[in-house]
């Protein structure tokens, strides 16, 4: 069964990337090897977020054993340093297009 | 198993996504195995009874219904359009009022179908 | 499943939807292109709907990057660009106003694109 | 104090909607008199959602004497009768202008 | 406050901020201005950052209502038209491609229109 | 009492939206008193220490400071930036991360500003 990368841009609370982490979920679920890309306003839900303040979103991937990264370019446009996460790797774009192309991987997105 | 995937999020009208989708879906099933996810508000997109009116508009439930018959009544065709049950109940709509033939998908459904897809565009 | 070619040449196909000056998504396509391309790899980028405003000419952007100036350069990098003509026929858009190398295409062309590409990657609003 | 409008054009779950449903309410209980219009996607609001499915949303603005009125025209385009709504009023074009400039009515949107 | 106007006079200004073709909000702008200019309101438009590509001539839309032939229209009704002038620069549109009745303006003439208004309605993406 | 507002509503960099919102606010400052809503997502806007590089946008936070710091050194204008500490929290944000010159607003607040004011742009 070949590997799953979803890349997810949109704002962490908008429909379009709280269905992204539910179906990196689902897919996890069925024992696929899920990894997630965070991009463009994405990348804010790798910021601040505890599984307190969002119990359905990212927090709950990363302990699960999904990998997250986050594009390092727009996590410091946005004003917050590489290491302000926790349990996710920020990724440069050489990296990005390195988990894309990667073999036996499904790329889908950007959600 | 590796078919092409589009999938649908958003409403139909409010924003021209749907449209946009449903063209490059029916631009699909005459090249290859397509099949089509609607889930969140996507779902809308099935709706019947839709009525553009003079607004300008195509109807698009029924050019999705239209697409989905002529696809049947083509044996080299293959299209299949999921609906997430999900999505239906979060908005209180009942299958009964979506065109014919669509097909209903759980989460677990639409996953696999996502999985399984070589290549997908998202609308 | 088809054949994997070697890392090293795989194709990317970006279907861009946004207008150049939506937010991010021109400027996320061209980086990922310009990775793409500097590790090897071939890019196809197909613009439609909305997509289509990003590869006209005359941009005079200030404060927020130039998207002509990044598409154009990826084209010189040698990124295959194809518009959707019909989006193109809607909204007005003569060929005369269009970035060159950047060409009307066609969906049956998209569809031959996307089934010559490794990765598919939707950049819409 | 003046009335206030609120026109929102946004699809029922966005934030955008969510925070004018927020908005209205938090409006009303500064005893203001408060209307909603409901136009575009944010239609589908009026249309299969009880309270139980959205307990924060717009159902919850009728029973505390909001008026919910809504556009009429994009209702019947999405495939909704006028008459499947609660608690509503599905209003034509020309009844939005009038609520739109009424006296003493401060208009905000779209939402 | 200010002096309200009678009823039958208000100014209406939908400051216009979407693509013509990004959805249902060009069809908005145009139905409510035009139900206002039938109630005999003055109406006002101001289209700015990508609400610009709506006041371009020679779209060809199918399937979707044709926005030029709707704010055509409405200025042949007697709306006031007015467009983001560095936000056509920032696109490359040029005078020569713009609607007979849509000109270029500033912010400052926006905020005049805003300050000359009853109702100011933001339809954006 | 009867001012201009401006509501944010939308992170920044992603759409143009927070950009063209700030550019609106700067030139309404310089013409009539204006107020500014940050709210939701909007937050972000005046999150200290963006950095654009060379990517080619204009620091949005660092914009807003100034935008804020010149008024205060105009005794003619007016202009107040006020920042929803429910979206603040609900993000996990602290007030200390942001610029300089704003001021935090609770429901109650914001809703009274929007109230207030003859007429509001949204972005």
């Amino acid at each position: 069964m070949s590997k799953v990368l979803l890349m997810i841009a949109s704002s962490p609370r908008s429909m379009e990337a709280q269905r992204a982490f539910h179906l990196a979920r689902t897919l996890h679920t069925q024992r696929r090897t899920v990894s997630v890309v965070l991009l463009q306003d994405a990348v804010l839900a790798a910021v601040g977020n505890g599984p307190a303040q969002d119990p359905d979103g990212l927090a709950m991937l990363v302990p699960r054993g999904v990998s997250v990264y986050v594009c390092e370019h727009d996590l410091t446009l946005r004003g917050f340093a590489p290491d302000m996460i926790g349990g996710a790797q920020s990724v440069n774009d050489q990296r990005i297009v390195d988990l894309m192309v990667a073999d036996d991987t499904r790329t889908f997105g950007c959600f | 198993m590796d078919s092409f995937c589009i999938l649908f999020r958003k409403a139909p009208y409010g924003t021209i996504v749907a449209a946009e989708g449903l063209r490059h879906l029916i631009a699909a099933a005459g090249m290859m195995a397509a099949r089509a996810i609607l889930l969140d508000d996507g779902v809308y997109l099935a709706k019947r009874g839709q009525e553009p009116g003079d607004s300008g508009w195509i109807n698009l439930s029924q050019t999705l219904e239209k697409a989905l018959a002529d696809c049947r009544a083509d044996p080299s065709c293959q299209l299949h359009v999921y609906v997430h049950e999900g999505s239906l109940k979060e908005r209180n709509l009942d299958p009964a009022v979506l065109v014919s033939g669509v097909e209903l998908a759980d989460d677990d459904q639409v996953a696999t179908v996502i999985a399984e897809a070589r290549r997908m565009l998202i609308f | 499943m088809e054949p994997e070619g070697p890392a090293s040449h795989k194709t990317l196909t970006i279907f861009l939807a946004a207008t150049p000056y939506a937010g991010e998504q021109a400027s996320t396509a061209i980086r990922l292109a310009r990775a793409a391309i500097n590790a090897g790899h071939r890019v196809s980028i197909f613009a439609s709907a909305d997509g289509v405003y990003g590869f006209t000419v005359g941009h005079r952007a200030k404060g927020l990057p130039n998207a002509e100036t990044g598409f154009g350069d990826l084209i010189a990098r040698g990124a295959h660009v194809e518009l959707c003509g019909s989006c193109l026929a809607t909204r007005g858009l003569k060929r005369e106003s269009l970035l060159p190398g950047a060409d009307p295409s066609s969906l049956e062309k998209l569809f031959r694109l996307i089934r010559e590409s490794d990765v598919l990657l939707t950049l819409g609003e």
